[in-house]
């Protein structure tokens, strides 16, 4: 019994045109570079991307921007990126932009079987607009609804044939939600381990919400903002 | 640095309090980090997943898996963690975060604040801005007074499309502080250089003043 | 263990197909576990936060942080992990737990189960159930046929408080198996020792019997 | 800075007649003992309660009922206690019975600043009466709503004095919602241990959810179901 999978471009054949897909990761940090990379090569078309960001010109989820492969993209912010720019100008491509916690507690709640929320996120303001208002002791907020993917692409630090996965640093951001939320999670790895290498009390995304786990030959780790101070 | 924004910075960070969980906003707001007295015991949390923030890392010292919500390269602190998006923003919409420092594009009277989109620009995206001006038990917004054609930013309503609706808790610019309380919009603060007329005159909004600054102020020539 | 927990147990455990993740409810469903054969791989998940049960513990042994949802000690399986409620039943909400077995009072023809309450009767409460049968994939109910005084515990419509509507969707008894599918309440299999007169003496709910069932049971004297 | 305390008593008496506790601990497995026993002593009376169980009669927050210190309880199974049962049907004790998920996901929306949520547990039971039902795509659900504590009691089995937590295999259980869910939170660890010791990807409880942490000097944890097999 193992979850381990050789072929990036076997398992993402499960993606198909028309399909949402939910994508972890935070700017550059914690993307599943190897599944976008092959997600790019196969061409599937008419894409929704459910992803905080959208990667920039020519790395990250910015490579399927280029192909042509996003329809609509569900994220927080996609400011550093001017294919986006343009695609959305010219009316190629659908937008819905959402409050980054609330998108957060949205495919939380997709993975988790609630089907909507009331948050007090957004209300007064453009994104309110449509959404059924409740007051809560005085609190009034807005309903979110869940949001679940055909297939997630997630990247994890180390992963074992189970599928139990452990992130590192802020790289989790984002890749625990979206692991919940696809009806196909595909999970890669920096490192397959063996089957009880990690702790029980330390996995982040137990075993049960991924469907197929691969290693990544390499790993690029692209630094958007490289930072530093004196020594 | 400009002198504006150092008056700002060094202003804004008078808000962080022994002991606090503070979330500080991309741009400005991040420069108050360095500002903090080494000898103040404060959590920095960044709302792409970590409680903790240190300094820059030294050269050649980056970890690609640690960045800050403004894509940064940073250090964690001993006593840090990670955590995922989810409780990231449970943590800011549960009402854990003390204080939150953000820069602004407008303020209204009332307290709202519009720091997101301007129509007709490209939509870039709120990121976490409309759940942590929610969340946050105090809200700091920080921006200069006027805009580049010497227009009021503090208006008496918000002309761009709102951040959130009556969630400023205090406003510092480079001329003056003031608070949105119960009673409104007040001036506490006279920064140097101005005195209330000429505040008056750059504020479209309408505001009280504080009783002890009145006091204080009395000698002005006003 | 009595003959009908048994023959009831004997025919769940085939219910348990490879790789796949079970939840397991309180007292009789519990008991299927040990009959699991140990060429099977299967993840038993206990909804008080855990993946991978394994046996019980060898005497000395017993880790009293390590419970079964029975609140009975047990062993973690290797490849297990460990997480908070929350996250437990968020995987059994989201539809991530295969198939759960559970006890029952009362099932109707419509597949709803009662199993928690009986009125009059101190109410222990429902624990996780409700949950369960909402969110697992496939939920199979297991009880005696009749309860003991010889009455029908497969009704017209559940007297007993629900657990859910509509959530059944194979009932196992010592008597029979059904389904329950579009086509309303259906008879698939009959144990041993039993035939159709009998079964249809012993349930007061309206079922049709499967074609092939029909097929192979022709030769019986209906 | 600090938030360790020495005195279960001074941290306790944070909490008031008439006050919402939330505690972790399901069945007697992870409950904060010493909280309790201290509580217990002080005697502060109409309290609200909320956790999953309550208890047996002579441990746990069965103490608290024999102390007459309960008006309402909030659980979601509560068949393992005597007290209970009597004080219920002589009508001291006021009960509301939530289902398990229900009350886990009530929980952490108190502490997450979600003020209610759309779930289908329940729906067509008795705990769907006067509730608001919606539709979701076909699916009915019932609105929850969050549940907030003055106070949280919880166990956790490493702590350091920023007041990060870990817990230990399924003593984990409620811990972690009630520390979010409190607006004081106190949390009793086994054992107190250095800054830094804590690797920060697998802290469970971040330090900002606890306000004050102590550790017990000694933890009984009784075995509710002593189940063995032949060796």
């Amino acid at each position: 019994m193992t979850k381990v999978r050789t072929s990036f471009e076997d398992s993402l054949s499960n993606i198909k045109d028309g399909d949402t897909v939910i994508v972890g990761g935070f700017g550059l940090c914690g993307i599943p570079e190897n599944a976008i990379l092959a997600l790019a090569e196969q061409g599937t078309k008419d894409l929704t991307i459910v992803s905080n960001n959208c990667g920039l010109a020519d790395w990250g989820l910015g490579l399927l921007l280029q192909n042509h492969q996003i329809s609509k993209m569900i994220a927080s912010y996609v400011g550093e990126n001017k294919v986006f720019e343009e695609q959305y100008l010219n009316g190629e491509l659908e937008v819905e932009l959402v409050p980054q916690g609330t998108l957060a507690e949205r495919i939380r709640a997709g993975g988790a079987g609630i089907r909507g929320f009331y948050t007090p996120t957004g209300v007064g303001t453009p994104i309110a607009e449509g959404k059924e208002h409740k007051d809560f002791n005085g609190t009034t907020c807005i309903l979110e609804e869940a949001i679940t993917g055909d297939v997630s692409l997630v990247k994890a630090w180390h992963g074992d044939s189970y599928g139990n996965l452990v992130y590192r640093k802020t790289s989790r951001n984002f890749n625990p939600l979206a692991a919940t939320a696809g009806k196909h999670t595909i999970a890669e790895v920096e490192e397959l381990v063996d089957i009880g290498r990690l702790d029980p009390d330390t996995i982040h995304t137990p075993s049960l919400y991924v469907q197929d786990l691969l290693q990544g030959e390499t790993y690029e780790k692209r630094i958007e903002k490289r930072t530093v101070r004196e020594a | 640095m400009s002198n504006d924004r150092e008056i700002i910075i060094n202003r804004a960070v008078q808000e962080i309090e022994e002991e606090m969980t503070v979330n500080l906003g991309i741009g400005m707001p991040t420069m108050i980090a360095d500002k903090i007295p080494a000898s103040k015991h404060v959590f920095l949390h960044s709302e792409n997943g970590m409680l903790g923030i240190g300094p820059y890392p030294i050269s050649g010292e980056e970890d690609p898996d640690l960045i800050n919500a403004g894509k940064e390269t940073v250090t964690a602190k001993t006593g840090a963690s990670f955590f995922d998006n989810a409780e990231s923003f449970a943590m800011i919409r549960g009402g854990h975060i003390d204080l939150a420092i953000l820069g602004g594009m407008e303020v209204s009277e009332k307290g709202d604040l519009a720091n997101w989109m301007i129509p007709g620009k490209m939509v870039k995206g709120m990121g976490g801005a409309m759940d942590i001006v929610q969340g946050a038990q105090k809200v700091v917004i920080i921006m200069n007074h006027v805009n580049k054609h010497g227009e009021s930013k503090i208006r008496t309503a918000c002309e761009l499309p709102l951040t959130g609706e009556k969630v400023v808790d205090r406003l510092i610019t480079d001329m003056a502080v003031f608070d949105f309380t119960e009673k409104g919009m007040v001036l506490t603060e006279i920064l140097e250089g101005y005195d209330l007329a000429s505040i008056q005159e750059k504020t479209e909004a309408t505001f009280t003043v504080d009783e002890k600054l009145l006091e204080k102020e009395g000698s002005f020539s006003w």
